[in-house]
């Protein structure tokens, strides 16, 4: 019966709902975004998400900082994929300020934005297997990952919030051990993404639990703007990489998977394969990757954009990420606005998880992969 | 070791309470370490060697914890759950023969007696659900009534097999009646029971999904129902329902090992002892982790259609084959 | 008898105290509280390469009314404080609360004058035992707090400690 | 699923080849603007009453809304609102922006049209002031629900 007739028939039995807490500190809320769930006994009549728990007034930041004193926030929005932030917000302001980037200083950014990308897909791997009640996977997901981290700690210092792209480039350049052990590491992953594909993938009761499980259609995609692997699992192939080309990416040969069916185990499989779509972008930016200036010399320091408006857009792990900045000439950014992926993906979970059964509830939830400051900012 | 009657029976209560104490403590250990091993790192090493003195830190931690008794709480049922939980393992545990005369009280219908007080662990946990008034606590506690009632019908039926090839419920006949070399033993006993081994697979869910362990975890599902029945319980509360899932772990195994690996006869025949049903017993338990830590959780519906259309036909069909050939041959 | 003889002189109490002590110490388990990036670097700790396992602490416990330790990893904004409290006071007694990462701290980098959302510092809220600077701080320094909370607890040091070079060694 | 063929939309048309300007059948005016220098495809600006009939449109041709931006112009007082679209099957960016006096500001809400503009409204609510009218829930979203204070307004002083 469909959800609609759900609210119904418990309306009409009369038996009284209660309302459950998923509260801001649920081990399935990975953080905390609390939901409030109207339930008929274990089915959910009304999920009603509250945010704001996380607030970190990034956009308030900066309006009082200058263009680049804002950097180390970008990768704390969404630290999971961190160097995409950077990138959606330095390319913005390479826009405004009409900067020109080094090609191997764009393929610098290729390669380390496709690596977290893989870093922050593997630990959704873990979280939503956690959610399903298997526990390894999560161990092996985090053992790969301490391989990229390795890798990106090389060259940026930091294992989560890099802060390494520079209006015009990068902030050091990448030594032949960083190249050597990325190109070591695409073989070994398609190994380990082959075992998870028999360790989890063939699960029979993972997919029992997955399969035909919150379908979300492409209108609801459409109406409440859901993007990313949400919307690549519901059937439309769009990715930022390939609708607005940016950087080095239309030179480099990768796939869009996409699904139909719009349920949590199309969603599941976008993701796995968009790791195995990463790793090929990677091995082709290795092999492709040419001498030269890794920044462009003599960015002022105190930089000054002309005034207006700009907008960048980024396909980050989670989806379509943009960057709308407003200058007013001076050096400190007039307006600084981010229309983050999660915050559109979780407006549709209210509709989504009507009529549900809690467990369901809680893998759609995991398979919309939020991050929860991505939602509050 | 004829000693007077009453001496040996608190004797056998002693060991029995030890038996059950130690084992709770390093099963414990033994899930850790082990689960350590399943996810690629090292359990707890660095309390005494390899971690030994883990369980002894953990229980004293735990004893030393306050006890926290909520004011919005059913006092009286809020505090008798966790004794619930204990009584009928410990009960079970005293019929249950570890070798030729290694029993506390051989009882002659001792299965009847295992079974029953099995079926008071369920009013227990819903019991902790229920007086805790917490709403994850009332969810998890009619999971574990509708999951427990779907599962002990096929393990029942799968008992009756069994009584019908022993034609007895004394716990030590039925392992003499499966002395001999291994291929006495229930599950290989196919002239009596053609399905011998499906029954044994259906007795081992049953037994999972009775004692609530993972894949059938539903009461007490960490990332759903932040910690089921017994959210609102600390301290030793919390710890004595940790003894109390491995006591039933602990009573399932034993059970399965009895009914159909023939309890402490040796696979070839000679010296039987207590050793052979403990070594059986660990095998299975050892299995019991293993399944935790590489399946993830079924939904509820899945685990209850699994019961109702799955188990209990095979269980059902079993029982009719083996009443067939038994009468024909 | 002689009425001034000190009970201590009688009985020694030292020795159950320590044992207490080193059973809790040895077996200090979380609450899942992972508010934001610190999370992901607890959850490193406790996975395969940082074990937090070996110390006996990596069961994670998600209610309150089990954990003995709140790791606060992550920034506490105004509309989280009371939840946060709740939390704290909903724990048994013998519980200790480490900071984790700069925004537990002191607020960390969103502690500018005007700003309306972050409370600056947890200890605002409730008294905190160990603090764990960094942004996020390593999974390392996450052990190493663990081992520091243990010393409080037992007064003793499980490893040799690491002293950094003094500013005038290190030349 | 056929990931391995080359999807439709690798081929984006990017508007500047096209000859005739796809969006000039609209009533509301689209101006073309220089992507690489902008970000965006099209630009239209339009009067506050205007803006539920601008973004029938868009939904009409297929864009999905992006984000709802209030800037804040104490100047000319004055407080800005941009609308984003993106069109998931061509590519294009669009933005529709209108201006609102600072001391009243009311804009027709669209989340009629854009349901999840329900979420992008109440935030520009809460932290500039703008009234969207028609809106079902203009409750704070992000800040404590006892919140009075806008806090992005640029004359904003700790309260």
């Amino acid at each position: 019966m469909t959800p609609a007739e759900a609210i119904e028939a418990a309306r009409r039995a009369g038996n009284e709902t209660f309302i459950l807490n998923l509260g801001p500190q649920h081990p399935a809320t990975h953080g905390v975004l609390r939901i409030k769930l109207t339930m008929d006994g274990e089915y959910i009549l009304r999920a009603e998400p509250v945010a704001g728990y996380i607030h970190r007034m990034h956009e308030k930041m900066g309006e009082n900082r200058t263009w680049a004193q804002y950097l180390p926030n970008t990768s704390r929005i969404d630290y999971l994929s961190a160097m995409t932030y950077t990138h959606a917000y330095v390319a913005a302001v390479e826009r405004a300020a009409g900067i020109e980037v080094p090609r191997r200083a764009e393929f610098i950014r290729v390669i380390t934005s496709e690596l977290n990308r893989i870093s922050s897909h593997l630990v959704w791997f873990g979280a939503f297997l956690l959610d399903l009640g298997g526990f390894t996977p999560l161990l092996y997901a985090f053992d790969d990952r301490e391989k990229i981290l390795d890798m990106l700690e090389a060259i940026t210092g930091s294992r989560l919030t890099y802060c390494y792209y520079r209006f015009g480039g990068v902030y050091n350049d990448v030594d032949d051990a960083f190249l050597g052990a990325a190109r070591d590491f695409v073989p070994y992953m398609r190994e380990r993404l082959k075992m998870y594909e028999t360790l989890v993938t063939e699960n029979l009761i993972l997919r029992k639990r997955l399969e035909g499980i919150g379908p979300i259609s492409k209108k609801m995609c459409h109406k409440y703007g859901a993007t990313g692997p949400v919307m690549r699992g519901s059937g439309i192939a769009y990715d930022v990489r390939r609708m607005e080309p940016y950087s080095v990416y239309p030179e480099l040969e990768f796939d869009i998977p996409h699904y139909p069916e719009g349920d949590c185990m199309a969603r599941y499989r976008v993701r796995m394969e968009e790791m195995a779509q990463s790793l090929r972008i990677i091995e082709q930016a290795v092999a492709m990757i040419p001498a030269g200036p890794f920044q462009t010399p003599g960015v002022p320091k105190s930089l000054k954009p002309p005034a207006g408006d700009y907008c960048f857009a980024v396909e980050a792990a989670r989806g379509r990420l943009m960057v709308r900045i407003v200058s007013d000439g001076k050096e400190m950014p007039y307006r600084v606005r981010w229309r983050t992926p999660s915050f559109c993906n979780i407006t549709l979970f209210e509709e989504a998880s009507r009529g549900m059964m809690l467990a369901d509830a809680l893998a759609l939830l995991g398979s919309l992969d939020l991050v929860i400051p991505d939602i509050d900012r | 070791m004829n000693l007077p009657e009453p001496i040996r029976l608190v004797a056998f209560l002693v060991g029995l309470m030890a038996f059950v104490g130690f084992n709770a403590a390093y099963l414990v250990w033994a899930e850790r370490k082990g689960s350590g091993r399943f996810q690629r790192r090292l359990g707890p090493t660095e309390v005494g060697f390899a971690g030994l003195l883990q369980p002894i830190a953990d229980s004293i931690k735990l004893l030393t914890k306050q006890l926290l008794v909520p004011p919005t709480v059913d006092g009286l049922l809020f505090r008798a759950a966790p004794l619930l939980v204990i009584i009928p393992a410990m009960v079970s545990l005293a019929v249950i023969p570890f070798s030729e005369n290694l029993v506390a009280r051989d009882l002659h219908l001792g299965l009847l007696v295992v079974f029953s007080f099995g079926s008071i662990h369920v009013l227990a946990v819903m019991l902790a659900g229920w007086a805790s008034r917490n709403k994850y606590a009332i969810i998890s506690a009619a999971r574990v009534v509708s999951q427990n009632v779907a599962y002990e019908i096929p393990m029942l039926l799968v008992v009756i097999t069994i009584l019908m090839t022993t034609n007895t419920t004394s716990l030590s006949e039925i392992v003499q009646k499966q002395a001999g070399p291994f291929w006495h033993w229930n599950i290989f006993r196919l002239d009596q029971n053609p399905l011998a081994p499906v029954t044994f697979l259906v007795f081992y869910i049953c037994m999972l999904a009775e004692t609530n362990r993972a894949p059938f975890d539903m009461a007490e599902a960490e990332s759903e129902l932040v910690a089921g029945a017994i959210t609102e319980y600390s301290g030793m509360g919390f710890g004595v329902f940790f003894i109390g899932e491995y006591a039933n772990v602990l009573v399932g195994c034993a059970l399965a090992t009895l009914l159909f690996l023939g309890g402490w006869q040796s696979p070839i025949g000679v010296l039987p002892g207590a050793f052979w049903f403990l070594l059986k017993m660990y095998v299975l338990i050892f299995a019991v982790m293993w399944v935790r830590w590489t399946f993830p959780r079924t939904q509820f519906y899945t685990l209850l259609n699994l019961s109702w259309k799955v188990l209990i036909p095979i269980s059902l069909g079993t029982l009719v084959l083996t009443a067939i050939t038994l009468k024909l041959f | 008898m002689d009425p001034e003889v000190q009970c201590s002189q009688i009985v020694k109490f030292a020795r159950l105290e320590d044992l207490l002590a080193l059973g809790r110490a040895n077996s200090l388990w979380p609450l899942t509280f992972g508010l934001a990036c610190c999370a992901i670097e607890m959850m490193a700790a406790g996975a395969s390469r940082f074990d937090l396992a070996r110390f006996g602490a990596e069961v994670f416990r998600p209610s309150p009314r089990q954990a003995d330790v709140m790791i606060v990893a992550g920034t506490i904004t105004k509309k989280m404080a009371p939840a946060v409290k709740t939390l704290y006071d909903q724990m048994p007694e013998p519980k200790w609360v480490i900071a984790m990462g700069n925004c537990a701290i002191s607020g960390g980098p969103f502690v500018y004058p005007g700003q309306y959302s972050v409370v600056e510092g947890v200890d605002k809220l409730f008294p905190v035992d160990v603090y764990i600077p960094g942004c996020p701080p390593r999974p390392e320094a996450l052990i190493e707090g663990i081992l520091a909370l243990e010393k409080k607890l037992t007064g003793k040091r499980r490893w040799p400690e690491v002293k950094p070079p003094a500013a005038s060694e290190s030349v | 699923m056929d990931i391995n063929k080359p999807n439709a939309s690798q081929g984006v048309v990017s508007p500047s080849l096209l000859a005739e300007h796809p969006l000039a059948h609209l009533v509301i005016p689209f101006e073309k603007v220089d992507y690489a220098r902008r970000g965006v495809h099209f630009e239209a600006r339009v009067e506050p009453a205007q803006v539920v009939l601008a973004a029938a449109l868009m939904e009409q041709e297929g864009f999905a809304l992006d984000a709802v931006t209030g800037v804040d112009w104490p100047q000319d007082n004055q407080m800005e609102i941009v609308y984003d679209f993106f069109h998931p099957m061509m590519g294009w960016r669009t933005a529709v922006r209108t201006r609102v006096r600072r001391d009243l500001p009311e804009v027709p809400s669209i989340e009629h049209i854009y349901p999840g503009a329900n979420w992008h409204e109440r935030e520009a609510w809460e932290f500039f002031g703008i009234h969207f009218s028609g809106h079902p829930q203009l409750t704070p979203l992000l800040l404590p629900d006892d919140a009075d204070y806008h806090p992005l307004r640029k004359d904003f002083a700790v309260a």
